[in-house]
């Protein structure tokens, strides 16, 4: 394929699936109106969720879910030495996202005994982000992923050009679509400090943002914190919506 | 030891289908899961009610609706919340579009593949545009529903404790209804390519658990039912799956009056079969579906039958909520120390969330039972039947092992989601 | 009874108001958005990173519409890519071809790079103030330039030589980082030979292969005498740079009415609409992007 | 200035037909806040009863229709290395709006100085600005409200008619001829000397009803001199950068451009997306340079733009008081205090 006369790369692309609920390979399959013309831009080596034949020659691998275990870690290792670029799919890849929870809790035994009884049960004592274990070229945050930017960023490969994300946090897209602020209601919000790209999700249905892409670029953490204070909230509830995903550093 | 090749491709999770070989023969085929364990229940210790059900929807990407209602009606038992009648119908119709959205990926995208010897959807897509197609706008205006109604189509955000944040509007609903009219003849035709498949000659006599519907079809709440007879309150779902652990899963597994039993479509039909929308009793008459049917691989048909019974009900709820005005609930929830327990049919078969909360609102403990789960036990022992039946039959080695693996995706699992 | 709004055509009416048939962006609506579509009918390369483009107006009525001063700038438009302002190289003179001198940097001129002769490409303009080259006339040139800033100074040197009795001496001077970062070093020459033109360059960091002059620009005033009370000065280049020259040229006894830097930011329109360019808040792309050093110093924010 | 009075009656009758002629825009409740305070904005009327009169102030500014916050300007269909350029500058007109209160109003004539009447005026606001008939209306001060200060409390032009509630009928100024001749069609009447009293009481009483305030004295003088000043450190330590002052601003209109590809590779748009100097990305350009890399900076550059640059090119500010901005500022930054802390 061409455009405007240069000639376009064809990657080869392999989905893999870590600690996860698999939603944001689901994304893909989602985007119904455009799936034709999206698989025409890469070649889809390895999709489990959907295919059944696999081939390790890859050029992009996609990486979706936390790392749990040590036998995820040992494949995730060989999966990068075989990929020209990795990506980090999604929040679970990207940070830990909701898996990650487990790590607030110190008694590693205790959680075990909380959901398997007395059965034993393999597990490593910290969920990780793909990032700590092997070296990530690509984030694609959202839990779940957005369709058009997978798109997007997909096609910026084939263009052969740089994909860049929005810098700034979700209310100025939250604003642009004229909602009131949740703030206003009486609700809390994490759109202030977030990265942008989601269209504003969740404000736009009523309700919170709850953070999941991610910091935006220089988020003013420390006061917006303030600002969450002196809206009523709680240290607590504060807490909540920071830890939620194990996006935001405190 | 797990290693990549071994997983089991076209389902959701990871699990394997072990092959134990004697004098160059198949002795037995295991059905294992090895997804790895994410510990859920221990995650939620501790979190206020808000946040519960957007983080049990991150359990399945895929019947993420599903869990949202269920965690959301076990907090709303758990607190004595009495919700709308609109609510009521807009999270009906949300399970609706979330079981069609389901069924249609498993029909065309993990199953079809097999009954056309194809590894994947993306040969059919090429050889059978038409197909593919129509695979696409029904699994579209699925999600668009979703979309519009959730929010989102995976991990829904308006369905909170109490009611919903935001009500779409009226036009949008009428696009939706528009759209969904449309998709009527797709769907015929989807019976139609159903119609020409060989769907394997098997059975297994076993136990069907599932809701107990008493107007409709059920999705939501209501009593839990077996087909040997056992019927229990929500509240006592624990007696229904008495869970226990094996040292082939790192899921939890369940039974009830036999060794194991099943969930899904097709204990849904065998046990509410007069429930059905007289369009979708249609089309089990043209499969010979009818209840008590003891075939596994039939479970494909069912979610067909469910399909139509999700397009014809859905169009019947947005007759009336075309009908109410839809400007935002006030919700104002006042949490107490309790339990609650929230049962669903989710595309897969009955899910069950049992939320256990302090005064303020904050989790003590849960348990969440997961249809997957359910139905592990069933999986072996029917893998189990098959391959004596088979080999008895003269089928090669490998004929067997591709119905194996037909065996286990025609209960479309959720392994992820079984080992949450 | 009926109080509908009748629909005001307002193109149609702006068209009329014209008079003749000389189209202008500048106070013709209908003309606003539209991009002379130009083809690419020369790439040279100059250096690793930059590269030479020739680019012709493809309509031939447009094309000879088409005309410029010295230091002023036009917007390229590669559709799917983005628009960006890029100052023109060539001479004046010289109608229907532009040359722009382009550094590979972020989307736009990444693709560039990469596009072949033949390809088509959209220009708007020209935009901005230009150097005011009638003002030098009878007067001593100095053309200074860092770096990239030889691509709009150049236009400028065409035009001194091209018309070289209108003024008296003329000084280029020219400075690099890297002896292999100089650009149009094939023209050196023919500069040279014009009657009366000292070119002189100076790189920081020489290679072997280099055998002139080492050090910074504002060096190279040691080496030449002018006669400060009747001299104008350009000055192209990175904001330090000219910081540093102009003052230079100031203590020399230029006043700082006669200098002229081009300024350089972010720019999305070219027409004072899209306000990214603003300097404190004064529109580059309007008041400038070629300011007197005095305007400059006068401006928030511009060094 | 023509003026006229009309009774209520009639004039609701007058509404009833332009709506029922026209795509019209009045006030409407939109939501409840915490404490049950309605919110209203303007939405579209289909029935007269949708209106909503006692409206306060309108949420988000009438700039969108004007100006909107994301639009297509062009489109290129591509074809090998080649290409062909489709624009279309007409927009879905005409229109009505009801309900401008006179910061709006002047905020529009503000933005025709920049988008209409200057060097190359931008078709895709002018169309629109021609084609939207606009109802203005008095209003009440609220605590926020700093208009008076910036001169922008009346409306000398730029509305079609103007309405001011004195008890049971409007005093009305008329502005255009459409109007004129619109009201041609219903029942009005000249004013007497008794409207010319109650005009101006209510404008008295509106008068002393203002309680923020900004001092414009020199203020961009003052502006130059504080341009070092550590007051701004402070405000940008506060700032999210979130851009939510600019999103709500009747006046901001900087921009930025989006070109997007179809993923066929044969159609590529230009999407034109209204931009906030508070954003991070501003200023930045090719190779990660940033002209404003701190919070504090592009804090300070939306004043000096707003009250310094705009009044150096127009002598006018470009701020028109309605403390939208300040009301939706999170980190709660408002144009009075900010002015203030600077003088001091
Ligand atoms: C008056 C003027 C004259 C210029 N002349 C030249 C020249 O002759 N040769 C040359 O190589 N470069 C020149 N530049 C710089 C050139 O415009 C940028 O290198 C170019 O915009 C980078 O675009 P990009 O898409 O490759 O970069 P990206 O970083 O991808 O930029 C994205 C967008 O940001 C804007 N942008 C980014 N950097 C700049 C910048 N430095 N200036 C203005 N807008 C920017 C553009 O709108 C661009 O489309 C000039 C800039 C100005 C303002
Ligand atoms: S609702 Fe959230 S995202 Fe929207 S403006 Fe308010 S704080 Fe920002
Ligand atoms: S001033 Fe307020 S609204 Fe504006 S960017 Fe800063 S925090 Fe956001
Ligand atoms: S700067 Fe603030 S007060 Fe001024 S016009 Fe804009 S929003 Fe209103």
């Amino acid at each position: 394929m061409q455009y405007l006369g240069v000639e376009l790369i064809k990657p080869k692309a392999a989905f893999f699936d870590f600690s996860c609920c698999e939603g944001c390979q689901l994304q893909i399959a989602n985007n119904e109106n455009k799936l034709l013309d999206f698989i025409s831009l890469v070649e889809v080596v390895n999709f489990r969720e959907i295919l059944t034949e696999r081939n390790n020659d890859y050029d992009i691998a996609f990486i979706e879910g936390s790392i749990t275990r040590k036998d995820e870690i040992d494949r995730l290792k060989k999966i990068r030495e075989k990929a020209k670029i990795l990506v980090a799919f999604g929040t679970c890849a990207s940070f830990g996202g909701i898996n990650k929870l487990k790590n607030k809790f110190k008694d590693i035994e205790w959680v075990k005994k909380e959901v398997y009884g007395n059965c034993p049960i393999e597990t490593n004592d910290k969920v990780m982000a793909v990032n700590e274990v092997v070296k990530v070229d690509f984030y694609i945050y959202g839990c779940p992923v957005n369709k058009s930017e997978v798109e997007a960023i997909v096609q910026s490969i084939a263009l052969g050009r740089e994909f860049r994300y929005l810098k700034h946090p979700v209310c100025f897209r939250c604003k642009e679509k004229q909602n009131i602020c949740l703030y206003e209601m009486g609700k809390i919000c994490m759109g202030p400090l977030t990265r942008a790209g989601c269209g504003a999700r969740c404000p736009s249905n009523g309700n919170s943002c709850i953070g999941c892409r991610g910091p935006a670029e220089e988020p003013n953490i420390e006061f917006m914190k303030t600002i969450m204070i002196k809206n009523g909230f709680t240290e607590r509830q504060i807490r909540d919506k920071f830890e939620l995903f194990s996006a935001f550093k405190e | 030891m797990h290693n990549e090749k071994d997983y089991l491709t076209r389902v959701e999770g990871h699990g394997t289908i072990d092959i134990k070989v004697r004098n160059g023969r198949i002795k037995k085929a295991e059905w294992q899961v090895i997804e790895t364990p994410r510990f859920f229940e221990a995650m939620m210790v501790d979190k206020h009610f808000d946040d519960v059900s957007l983080i049990v929807s991150r359990i399945c990407g895929i019947c993420s609706i599903a869990h949202s209602t269920a965690s959301i009606r076990a907090t709303e038992n758990a607190f004595d919340v009495k919700i709308s009648g609109k609510t009521e119908l807009f999270r009906r119709i949300l399970m609706n579009a979330e079981t069609l959205q389901s069924h249609i990926l498993h029909l065309y995208f993990l199953a079809l593949p097999d009954f056309l010897g194809e590894g994947s959807i993306f040969p059919i897509i090429t050889k059978n545009k038409n197909a593919a197609e129509i695979a696409l706008r029904l699994k579209k205006i699925a999600n668009d529903m979703c979309d519009v109604i959730g929010g989102r189509n995976t991990h829904p955000m308006t369905m909170v404790v109490g009611g919903f944040t935001k009500f779409p509007s009226k036009e949008s609903l009428l696009i939706l209804q528009k759209d969904l009219l449309n998709s009527v003849p797709d769907l015929i035709e989807t019976s139609k390519i159903f119609m020409s498949l060989k769907i394997p000659d098997f059975e297994r006599e076993t136990e069907f658990v599932s809701l107990k519907g008493e107007n409709n079809y059920p999705w939501i709440g209501g009593q839990l039912m077996s087909s040997d007879g056992v019927l229990k309150p929500e509240s006592e779902y624990k007696k229904m799956t008495n869970e226990f652990m094996s040292d082939w899963s790192t899921s939890k597994l369940a039974k009830l009056s036999r060794d194991s039993f099943a969930v899904g479509s097709l204990a849904r039909i065998n046990n509410n079969f007069n429930l059905l929308h007289p369009k979708a009793k249609e089309i089990c008459e043209n499969f010979k579906l009818k209840a008590i049917c003891y075939n596994p691989f039939m479970n494909n048909i069912a979610q067909l039958v469910e399909c139509f019974h999700a397009v014809y009900e859905t169009l019947e709820l947005f007759e009336k909520v075309l009908n109410m005005d839809l400007s935002p609930e006030d919700i104002k929830i006042k949490p107490k120390k309790g339990k609650g327990v929230g049962a669903v049919e989710a595309p897969r078969g009955i899910l069950y969330h049992c939320n256990e909360y302090n005064e303020e609102g904050r989790i003590v403990h849960c348990d969440f039972i997961i249809p997957t789960g359910q139905n592990h036990a069933n999986i072996r022992e029917d893998l189990n039947k098959l391959v004596k039946d088979y080999s008895k039959k003269g089928y090669s080695d490998s004929e067997i092992e591709l119905l194996c693996q037909m065996l286990v995706r025609s209960y479309d699992p959720c392994i992820s989601c079984s080992v949450h | 009874m009926d109080l509908s709004l009748k629909y005001q055509d307002v193109l149609s009416d702006n068209k009329k108001i014209k008079t003749g048939g000389r189209l202008n962006r500048k106070t013709d609506l209908g003309n606003f958005e539209k991009t002379y579509k130009s083809e690419i009918t020369g790439i040279i390369e100059l250096t690793p990173l930059e590269k030479l483009f020739q680019i012709q107006i493809i309509d031939q009525d447009e094309r000879e519409r088409f005309s410029f001063k010295p230091g002023q700038f036009l917007m390229l438009e590669v559709p799917g890519f983005g628009e960006i302002p890029l100052s023109i190289s060539s001479s004046p003179s010289r109608r229907g071809v532009v040359e722009l001198c382009i550094r590979k940097q972020g989307r736009v001129t990444k693709f560039l790079h990469k596009m072949q002769r033949g390809a088509s490409v959209g220009i708007k303009g020209p935009f901005g103030t230009h150097f005011p080259m009638e003002k030098f006339a009878n007067a001593n040139v100095l053309l200074i330039a860092g770096g990239l800033g030889l691509a709009a100074l150049r236009s400028a040197i065409y035009y001194v030589e091209e018309n070289r009795n209108m003024f008296k001496d003329i000084f280029i001077m020219y400075g690099t980082n890297d002896p292999n970062q100089m650009l149009f070093t094939y023209q050196y020459e023919t500069w040279k030979k014009t009657d009366g033109i000292k070119l002189f360059t100076i790189v920081q960091n020489p290679d072997k292969k280099w055998s002139g002059r080492v050090g910074l620009i504002t060096d190279l005033f040691n080496e030449i005498v002018i006669d400060t009370s009747n001299t104008h000065a350009i000055v192209c280049g990175p904001p330090v740079m000219f910081k540093f020259v102009c003052n230079k040229l100031n203590d020399l006894g230029i006043p700082m009415e006669n200098m002229f830097v081009s300024l350089e930011r972010r720019m999305h329109c070219g027409m004072g609409k899209c306000c990214r360019c603003n300097v404190g808040s004064t529109y580059t792309c309007l008041s400038g992007p070629v300011f007197d050093y005095w305007t400059v110093m006068n401006l928030k924010e511009a060094i | 200035m023509i003026f006229k009075t009309i009774d209520k009656k009639d004039f609701n009758k007058f509404l009833e037909i332009l709506i029922e002629n026209n795509s019209f825009f009045a006030p409407q409740k939109i939501a409840k806040d915490k404490n049950n305070k309605p919110i209203y904005d303007l939405r579209l009327v289909n029935d007269f009863k949708e209106i909503d009169f006692n409206y306060d102030i309108l949420k988000y500014p009438p700039r969108r229709f004007f100006l909107p916050y994301r639009e297509a300007i062009s489109s290129f269909e591509i074809k090998n290395s080649s290409w062909q350029q489709n624009i279309n500058y007409e927009t879905k007109v005409p229109r009505i709006l009801l309900g401008l209160h006179p910061c709006d109003i002047n905020s529009l004539n503000k933005l025709d100085k920049v988008l209409m009447l200057g060097d190359y005026p931008s078709p895709y606001y002018t169309i629109r600005r021609k084609n939207t008939f606009i109802i203005g209306m008095d209003c009440d001060p609220k605590p926020f409200c700093f208009c008076r200060s910036v001169g922008t409390h009346t409306v000398q032009h730029g509305c079609d008619m103007f309405l001011i509630d004195i008890g049971d009928r409007y005093f009305i100024e008329i502005f255009s001829n459409v109007a004129f001749d619109f009201l041609k069609k219903v029942t009005t009447k000249d004013i007497t000397k008794k409207d010319d009293d109650e005009y101006k009481r209510i404008r008295r009483l509106k008068a002393e009803k203002f309680t923020a305030k900004i001092d414009v004295t020199d203020l961009t003088k003052i502006l130059d001199m504080e341009f070092q000043s550590d007051v701004w450190k402070e405000w940008g330590d506060k700032c999210l950068g979130c851009g939510s002052c600019a999103r709500v601003c009747p006046t901001c209109y900087c921009y930025g451009i989006e070109e997007k590809i179809d993923l066929k590779f044969q159609q590529a748009e230009k999407l034109k997306i209204l931009h906030a100097c508070t954003l991070i990305d501003f200023a930045e350009v090719a190779g990660g340079f940033n002209f404003r890399p701190e919070r504090h900076i592009r804090l300070k550059y939306r004043y000096y733009h707003k009250h310094r640059g705009f009044v150096e090119a127009y002598e006018e500010s470009l701020c028109v008081g309605c403390g939208r901005c300040g009301e939706a500022c999170l980190a709660g930054i408002t144009v009075p205090e900010v002015i203030s802390s600077i003088r001091e």
